[in-house]
Order: C-alpha cells, then structure tokens, then sequence
C-alpha cells in the first residue's frame, strides 16, 4: 500500500486552523534562518542542524496531535519542537546555554526537549528516537488513552538498525505509531538515492507489515492529509503507518557545511517549491485567508524572534552549582 | 520470616508483588512469557531460566514478549518509563547490551541530565551475568564496570536472595534507570526471605561479617567467595571482614571506609576483567580517601585479562575462588615494608 | 522477486556430488544426535543447539562453496561447520571443552570455527553474522577473486538491527553476499509467525533492493537450486540474494527445552519431511545412487561419530597455561 | 625533521602512507569521501572534521561512504578484517559506539581467543573522543575505560601530532583489532612530525617531563593540561614529572610505577567520568604495586559523575583544569598523616 497523495482538499481545515498552520511553519522558518544568522556571528556554540524548508512536514503531523500524544525528533530537532508547542524563548535560550533555556542550558541545541509537552527530545544519535517512541505507543495502549507516538527520521536514519527493528515491533505489537522518514537527500553529504537501497524509504514498510506512504513535503496539505489518516488509523488500533515525507533542506547539513556536494538545488526550491509561498498561495487563491492576516502572523513571529533573542543573549548562564544537578531523582 | 526460596523465587517473587501493587509496572522480554504466537502452552519459558515463569498467567495484559531486537525493545521500555509506565524489561544476558547500549547509555542515563532535570524515566533493566555457566565467552561476562561508569545509571548486583528481593522491589519503585544485574550463578541458591514485600535502600553496603585485620570488598557471586575465604581464615587466625556494596551505582563508598581505617587493609573482589573494573574503582577510591589508614599495598582480586574461556578447567581458573581470596589477604596481613 | 521453488530438476548433480551431499547431511545428522545423547547422559556443559533437521540448509548452500567463499554462522552452527568442511574429530573435542577442539576448548558449542576452511564462527550474538558477512564479500570483491560470503540466520535473527542494516549495505555496496534466513518457526519458544510483521522473510529483501526466494528447507534440491543462483549471480558481480529456507528443528531450541510451545509437529516433519529421507527416496527412485551406496556412508559416519566421541572424552583438558595466551597475536 | 604539521594532518598523513605502503589498507566510514551519489563534487567532506580529505583522490577504490549503519559497517569492517584486508574504520564520534558495540566487544575482540588463537583481526576503528566542543552529553564522552575494560582490543589516545602518526601506523600495522582515540580539541594543535613513515609501539609510556615531587599521569588531552600544571607548580617549587601513556591497552605500568618508586606521588589525570574510570585503573594499580614507595594519598582527577554538559560554562566545570590538576599535586605534596 505505497502510493504518492497529490496535492488533497479532502480534509477541511477551519480558517483558525490554517493561520495556526501558517504561525508555526513561519515560526519555525524564522528561528532557523535567525539561528543560522547568529551562528555565522560566531554567538552559537555546537552543533546545529536547521529545519529550514522541512517545515510542513513537522508541522502537518504534529496538527494532528494534542497532549496525550508524543513525538520523537532527532538532531535535527527544532522544528519538531515547535510544531508540538515546546515554546520558542526557552527553545532559544536553550540554544545559546542559557539557565532560562528548556533544558536550563544542559541540552543545547542536539537535545532541545519538553516532556510536558509530549517532545521526548531533539536526539544526537541517528535512529535514537524511534525505538523510544515504540514505548511512548505502547503506554498510549496499555493505558487506553488513545494517544499516539510520532518518530521523525531522517533517511540517513532509515538504514540504521534501532529504526527498521522498531518498524517490526510497532506492527506486532500493533502500536499507535507513526513513523516519519524525512527524506531531504541528504544524509550529510551522502546522497539518499545511494544510501538507502530501495527507491523509497516506503517501500519499506511492506517489509514490516504496515501500510506505507509517499508525500510531498514541500505540501502542507499533503503531510496533513497523509498524517491524518494514519493518526487516525493509529487511534482507532489499526496500528503504525510509514509516511516517507520528500522535501530539501535549505542550509548546510549543519551550520558551517560548505555543500560542495550538491548542485542550486536549494535555490530552485526556494523559489518554487517553498512550502509558505505554496501554502501562502493556496490559500489566498482560494479565499479561505486573506494576505493582510498572514502578514500580521510574520510580523509577530518577526518579533517574537528578536525578543527570543534579545532575552536569550541578556540570559545567565548556568554555574558551578548547576553541574552536579539532575543527574539523577535521588541518589 | 523463616521461609527459605531460592534467588530465582525471590526475584520472581519481588516482580509478583510490584505488579499486584501498581498496574503501571509491565514486564517485558525475549520469551518472557514463551509461546507467542506457538501452537503449544504460554508461559511455555517464563524466562529462558524461568525467572518470569507464571507472571503471565496473573497479569496477562502486562507480561510481553519481544522478538529479538533489542534496541527497540530496551528502548521501547525506556520511552514507556518517560510516557508513565514502570517497565520491567530484561536483557536476557548482559552481554547483549552490545546491541542496544545506545538506548540505556545515551538515551535513558542522559535524558534527566540533557534535558535539564525535567525527565523522569523509572526503568528497571534486568540481565544476568557472570561466569560459571560453561556458557563461553558470550554469555558470561560481568560487564557491570561498564554500565558503572555511566552517570544517570544506578547498578545494584544482589549476592543472595533476600537482597535479590529487597533491591529489585526499590528497583522497580525507583524513579532513575536501574540496572538489575542477577549473577545467574546464584538462581538456585536459597535464603531466608520475608513474604512481605520490601524494598532494601540502595547506596547501602552490606557488612556481612565483621573482622578486624582486613576488609575484603565483594561483589555478586564474590561475596560467598569472600566469605568463604574469611571462613578459612579464621582457621589462621586472621580475622577479615566481608562487606557487599549490593549496589555498586550509587556506591557506599563511607562504609568501606570506615572499616579500612579500621583494618588497614583492603582486598576487593571483583570477577570482571581487571581494567577499569570495579576492584580498581573501589581501591583507588580507597587509595585516595583513606590513605592514612592502609598498612598493606591494596589487593586487587579479579578475573584475568581474557574473555572467559569455554572449558570448565579454564573457566574455574578464570574466576576468584576463596583461596584466591585468602592468599591475597595473607599478602595484605603479611605485608611489611 | 519474491517466489516459491519446488523441487527442481534443473541443476544436474554428479553421483559423487550426490554422495557428498548424502554424506554432509547424514554426518550432520549423526553428529547431532549423538550430542543429544552425551549431553542427557550429563557429559557435555554449557549451552548447546542442535541442527538436526536443518541439515538441507548448510548442506544445499555450502555445496556450492570453495575455499575463496566464507560463512557466518549462528548459535545452531554445528551444521554449518560440518557442510564447510570443519573436520569432525575437532568439533566434538571442542563440544567437550578439550585441547584438541578446533578451539582448544576455549570456544565450545557456540564458538566453533575453523578461518582456515572459511568458517568465521558459530555466533552467541543472534545477528552477529551478517555485518561480518559483509566483510568478507567485500574482501573478495576488493581482491577481485569471485569469493562470496554467505550469512546464515534465523528467523528470530530477522528482526535484529544488525542483520537488517547489512541487508541494506549488501545491495548499495553491491556485495557478493548471500543472506539465508533459515526459518524453522520459532526464536526460542516465540513464534515467527508472530515475530516477523511480514508473511514471509524473504518478502523483505525487497525493501532492501535485492532478490528474495523462499525454498522448501526440507529438499535439498530446492536450497541447491536457488543458492546456486544467488552464488553463481554473486561471483557475476550481480550482488546480494536473501533466500529463506522454512523447516522445523527437531530438537528443543537448546538440550534441555521442554518444549511445551509446541505440539507433535516434529514428529511428523521426521516422518514425512525428513531430508535425508527424501533425499534417499528420489536418488533412488531415479535411479542415480543405489541404497547399498548411502548405507555404507551411513555406516561410515557411524564410525566416524563413535570414534569422535571416544576421543574427545579421552582428550586432555587445557589447563593453567591455556589460560593467557591467544587474547592477542602480540601484547 | 622540523617540519610543523596538525595532528589533523598527521592522521591523514599515516593514513595515506600505509595504503600507499600496503595495498591491503582500505578506509571506510560515514562521508568518509563525502558526497557518495549526490550531484555535487566527490571528497566533499573528507570526513565530518576532514581528516580523510583528500584520501580518495589517490585511492579512489580504497576509501568509501558508507550508510548510517554502523553496526553493519564496523562489522563489515572486522569480517574484512579476518578476510585478509586491513580496514581502517571510521566511528564518527565514540558516543556511537552504543549501536554497534557488540560487533567490538563481542566479536573483533574476542575472537582470537574463543577461536583458540586461530584468528587474526587487524582492524583499527578511528573515533573521535572528548569533551570542549560544545557538542553536549552525546558528542563529548571519553569512554576510553569502557574500551579498555575489554581483553582483546587495544587502544591509542594520542595526545599530540607526533604520537598521532607514528601510532596510527603502528595500530595499521598491528595485527590486532585496535580502537584509535583521536580527541577531537587536538586536531588543530600542531607539532614537528617527521615526513618519513615511523612506527611508535605500543605499551611504551612517554615521559614528557622530568619531575622529582610527583608523578603525573596524563591522557590524550590531559596531557597538555598536566604539563601546563607542571609548569604553575615549578613557579611554587613543585617539580611535576608528566608521563603520558600513548596507549591505555596496553598500558605501560612498569613506567608508571617506577617514577613513583622515585616520586611517592600519584596524580591521575583523566578526562573521563570518574567511577571504573583510567584514573581509577592506574590508581589502583599503582596502590597495588608501589604501596612501599607511596608517601601521599592518590589524586584522581576527572570529570564528574555526569553526563557532559553544553553550557561553555559548564563544560569548562567538567573538564579538569590546569588548577585542579595543580591543586591535586599540593594535596598529595602538602599531605601529612
Ligand atoms: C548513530 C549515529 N551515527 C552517525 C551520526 C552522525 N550524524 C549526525 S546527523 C547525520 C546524518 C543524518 O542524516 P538523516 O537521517 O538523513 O537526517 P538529516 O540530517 O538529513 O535531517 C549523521 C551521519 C550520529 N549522530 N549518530
Ligand atoms: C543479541 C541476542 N539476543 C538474544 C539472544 C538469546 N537467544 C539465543 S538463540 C535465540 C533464538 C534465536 O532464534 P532464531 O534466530 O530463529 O534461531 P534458531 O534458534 O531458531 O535457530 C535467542 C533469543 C542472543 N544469543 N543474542
Ligand atoms: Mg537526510
Ligand atoms: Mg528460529
């Protein structure tokens, strides 16, 4: 059960839901294109990996979800964040080592995290997160909740062993998951199309007994279509779906990656493919939104990110009696 | 109070009580319960010793079996802890952990550290170790310096049944990851054991016999070893006391010292390889917090350099025996500058 | 290219290779049913498995091997050690922990192996043999001398990461790798049926872009037929096949199982499946081989057993000098 | 001879030199090469950090991308290995090892022995160790006790552009499986490197500096740490004798022991978590072997029971500095019963 989902009107969004859409993709946006230009200023410490262009995909899945589902992420953990609520200020701190930061500077961009929001964390480990999740799934069982556990990965992270083992559990013990292969391409400079054996990561899933789907990831209406039949398949015990999402990562693998490895694909996307013009776009054409309101959504985001920041630069630092702390409960 | 079971009964037994006591408690394993999805009985193993024989038939919504994935079975108990459950999850042998370290060491240890004190993950890991089955290089390692060294990780290594019980029932109460490490040596070895449920504090070494003229440190199987050893001491009028640390993560590392300002000497007992192992932790903690006080070099016990070898004469050589033991006590008493 | 062979006529065997064949699989059988009885009769320590039943398996594959091929085996190796050509006297000297085993005694039952004949090792890691596969089909295609490498591995062994992640590697590395997933139903006392999310096991080499074939693990001739495919298209340069062989072990999953899992499917699969039977039957049916020919093999296997046995418990035990030596080649 | 290079390129220097040397060398590891199938220019990467840039230009059919698979390729690596290749192997980061361990500690290592000392394994696994990139608690650790814990493998820790090539050639060369520790603070350092191809041996500690007062004991980038020590406490009188190890398995303890039969001092510098940590290892030995010639308490200096934070502020906490180390040596100078 593979197939491609063209652009869908099937599933009607109110107009409060489709600026809530429009708010966190431009969310999202906003952070990284900031967060790439700190970095280049030389004030980001570490490793961090941007979500810029992915947005529709965290975004679409996660408007499914509400607070008795969880999601996974991976190093590439921003946007994921964002999408389930984790808020932007302590998400910011976080990334400049802040005390005020989500993990009180501890985490750092690689391990951003909320668990009162359902976000087990950005992971620095390829693969970390969906075996976690198998686990988020099967507490949503066992406690009858009807919450479900959403793994991102990436295709790099399609071929490491953690995540084709958890494709097999969540089918035989019929979990409430769902697993998103964000295919950007990419595995850091290793093309997708050699690395990973199949043609989709979605043939993947009839390896391991569930149904499999291909979406365009640029398409916020496709993610959410795709994402909204198998939250819904999940709730109702009909079990895990694979949605292998397509799309282009706009930056570097990491801030500070030359990308000798690949052509202007970005700048081809950028200009066509770009999932807020596209999103944009529909639906002004469609009269469901007007421009003026989208446009009040960017400048509150503008300013939510400068303030983000601005709180984030003038934040203490952890010290000496942060170290030794949270290592345990008790111990 | 004078009803003796065996370690397997105990441990059984403590698993019985928790999941009686609060329905968040699952158990999970290859073959844990046996015979999913096979034409013949469930619970058909119970365990591939039987430790988890007969859970099932109480609490068939929350006994499971697992194919054979570790990670994401490890790591599936691992995100249920985060998500509210107390999973029970065993890693059949310890060796094993080579196949899903990840989860335990990155995932699960760190999460409460990285994530700034804001995650909860009470999981307990149950596995068997040690030597003395004849079951080679692959299934009889200790392995538990390894998961020792990692921050976030509470090891406990019971040495007999009561303390089988008692620990693991803190265990699965616990709110921090936790190794449980049962030396499958001592499956059949039986003890004296409440039929009440209690839980033994970890961090609380056991001074499980008294003596003046050294303090023999020992850990799992080894502390009958030590005991042994200090039996047949007594005969040369050497009087050594045996204390089991019974968690080894957090450790308690005042107790041991307190004894050797006593006694001035320390042996430990450790049946791991011998590099950075918990003999050497525990000595070189020794070395530097109770200096003044140590009259004799301390004596290190441990397995060799090797994996552990297949044929029962060299398995018996690979580890410590009592005599092995007490020669190192003598070397200690003996010792003059 | 997932399909089901019956047993083939098309690859023609010499009498002589039928003979070999015949005497593979009966030396197979006899060594493991005399393990059996030494291991009731308290003789033999540690933990062991045994292949009767699967001999089909080990013996249709490694026919087509020489010495540039390798193997990797599993816990239940004594099978493939024997169709590899691992000398008799040696594994059964091994299986009593004596000097003169193939390993001194240091390995015993699940760590017999013999490098010189291409034979890396019963494994007691389920899945420790696939990536180490990998490695020798990558030797031999570095050299450029047609070697291949064929990885055997249960059901159970199919859904582990590193058996999974090899599968992948095989195909983008184009490797001279054989994958044979050797089905007998169960993983200890759990089910495959239930394990693995797929019908099949072999319905998963598709998901990693190679061929997939399942045989019938009881005919000699359907594993000869469909291994010497995937051989023949491995020296070619043609790249990795996964071929599962379904069967039913006769014997618990260790000496010493109750088997309460299973009802009297065994005793029928000896009766009716038998492959030594079958064997036997269509040789002579056609006319190839006469029974007085296999007779006077089992009779030397017999011998060659009873002598095997008497020596290894006469053999001398490694002692305190054992004890150190072959941790490394130089320390 | 004076010739200047970083320890970056002395790696890929000892590299290029044995396939040149050995047409049985192949390098293998994630962007490795960097570009594998995608459109733009192959050698993109080099390697995460760079350092096999420009290796598949001279060997284009000996150094290769693999996928995120790492249990399969470092396996692949060792069955290679025993195949008659002699792979070089890249972990990107040690913290990976969690998902393919087992191919390590259970198999590479232990071969040899359980196959009765009938196999050969020249594999070297490159990874990449360390604390003070800002990379956080799955980016940073050391793990090299959990490495040197097991019989079978060996490691190198280099701690300087020097030590980097002559042993890395030396693990290419050796004949057994070998986990080559390249602390990732380092690869910018320079220092005099010879052009010329030369192997260090194994097990041979390098006295870097001649001392009377104590002996300190330094790993990979403690090293530089304990020698910058060394240089305060000559200011106050002190005169520090730094020794650095090269390689923790084998691990040169006759070196140790004997400026410490001379100094009665021990300082242990190691960068890792502290429990079964190197520090604890040398200590213990030490207060085995040269209990007579000790007249101070042992110092063992670490980083903390805590995963490795990311805060610049706190990681600079973690990691052991200059003044710790120095304030250790007063303890032990300064130390009357
Ligand atoms: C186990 C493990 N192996 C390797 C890495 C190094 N690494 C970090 S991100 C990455 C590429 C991941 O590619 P993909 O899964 O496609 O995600 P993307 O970066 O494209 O979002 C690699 C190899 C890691 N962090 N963990
Ligand atoms: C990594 C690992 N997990 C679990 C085990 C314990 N174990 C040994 S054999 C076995 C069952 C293997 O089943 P399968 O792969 O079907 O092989 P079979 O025994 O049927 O030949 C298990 C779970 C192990 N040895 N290694
Ligand atoms: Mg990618
Ligand atoms: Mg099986």
């Amino acid at each position: 059960m593979t197939g491609t989902l063209s652009s869908p009107t099937a599933q009607e969004l109110t107009p409060d839901e489709l600026l809530e859409a429009y708010r966190t993709m431009r969310t999202i946006r906003a952070f990284e294109e900031r967060v790439h230009d700190e970095f280049a200023g030389g004030d980001i410490p570490g490793f961090v990996h941007l979500y810029a262009g992915e947005e529709a995909s965290a975004t679409g899945v996660c408007s499914h979800l509400d607070d008795r589902d969880a999601i996974a992420s991976t190093h590439r953990g921003h946007g994921h964040c964002i999408a389930k609520g984790v808020e932007v200020k302590p998400m910011m701190a976080e990334i400049y080592g802040k005390l005020t930061g989500s993990c009180h500077g501890k985490g750092g961009s690689m391990h951003i995290a909320d668990l009162s929001k359902g976000m087990l964390g950005a992971n620095g480990i390829v693969g970390g997160g969906p075996p976690l999740i198998c686990g988020r799934a099967l507490a949503s069982q066992k406690r009858g909740d009807g919450g479900v556990g959403v793994a991102f990965f990436g295709d790099g992270a399609s071929n490491q062993g953690t995540t084709l083992e958890s494709l097999n559990l969540a089918t035989i013990w019929n979990l409430p998951a769902i697993f998103v292969a964000e295919n950007n391409g990419y595995a850091e400079a290793t093309s997708s199309s050699w690395s990973v054996a199949t043609d989709d990561i979605a043939d993947r899933a009839a390896a391991f007994g569930m149904p499999g789907v291909i979406v365009d990831g640029f398409d916020f209406f496709a993610v959410h279509e795709a994402a909204g039949e198998a939250v819904a398949r999940a709730r109702a015990g009909g079990g895990p779906t694979l949605i292998e999402v397509k799309f282009t990562r706009y930056y570097g693998h990491f801030e500070g990656d030359q990308q000798l490895y690949r052509a202007d694909e970005v700048a081809h996307a950028r200009e066509n493919l770009d999932c807020l013009k596209r999103f944009r776009a529909r639906v002004t054409a469609d009269g469901q939104l007007d421009a003026a309101q989208l446009d009040r959504i960017d400048a509150d985001v503008a300013a939510l990110i400068e303030e983000a920041v601005a709180e984030a630069k003038a934040a203490p630092k952890p010290g000496a009696d942060d170290l030794l702390t949270d290592v345990y409960v008790s111990y | 109070m004078a009803r003796t079971i065996t370690y397997r009964e105990a441990i059984n037994e403590a698993i019985a009580q928790e999941m009686a006591r609060d329905e968040r408690v699952i158990v999970m394993g290859e073959d844990n319960v046996g015979g999913t999805g096979s034409p013949g009985e469930m619970d058909a193993w119970g365990g591939v010793l039987g430790v988890t024989k007969g859970l099932y038939g109480r609490f068939p919504d929350r006994v499971m079996d697992t194919p054979i994935s570790e990670s994401a079975f490890v790591g599936a108990a691992i995100g249920a802890a985060t998500g509210g459950l107390r999973p029970v999850v065993e890693l059949m042998f310890i060796d094993f952990m080579g196949v899903c370290f990840d989860q335990i060491f990155n995932q699960a240890a760190k999460f409460r550290y990285m994530f700034g004190g804001r995650a909860v993950t009470p999981v307990v890991i149950r596995t068997m170790w040690g030597a003395g089955l004849r079951a080679a290089a692959q299934h009889s390692q200790s392995l538990l310096p390894v998961f020792t060294h990692i921050p976030g990780l509470k090891v406990a290594a019971p040495s007999n049944p009561y303390d089988a019980k008692g620990l693991l029932i803190q265990a699965i109460r616990d709110d921090d990851p936790v190794i449980f490490a049962e030396h499958k040596m001592l499956y059949d070895t039986s003890g004296d054991v409440p039929e009440d449920s209690y839980a033994l504090p970890f961090g609380e070494a056991d001074v499980r016999r008294e003596g003046d003229d050294v303090t023999i440190v020992a850990i799992g199987r080894m502390v009958g070893t030590a005991l042994e050893a200090a039996d047949e001491l007594a005969g040369s009028g050497i009087s050594a006391a045996v204390v089991d640390p019974r968690t080894t993560s957090p450790l308690d590392l005042d107790t041991i010292l307190e004894l050797v300002e006593d006694s001035g000497r320390l042996v430990v007992v450790d049946e791991s390889n011998p590099r950075c192992s918990l003999a050497s932790d525990i000595g070189a903690q020794v070395a530097q917090e109770a200096f003044g006080a140590l009259r004799a070099p301390i004596q290190l016990v441990t397995g060799p350099h090797t994996p552990v070898p297949f044929a029962d004469s060299l398995e018996d050589l690979f580890i410590p025996d009592a005599s092995r033991v007490a020669a190192a006590v003598k070397t200690a008493v003996d010792w003059t500058k």
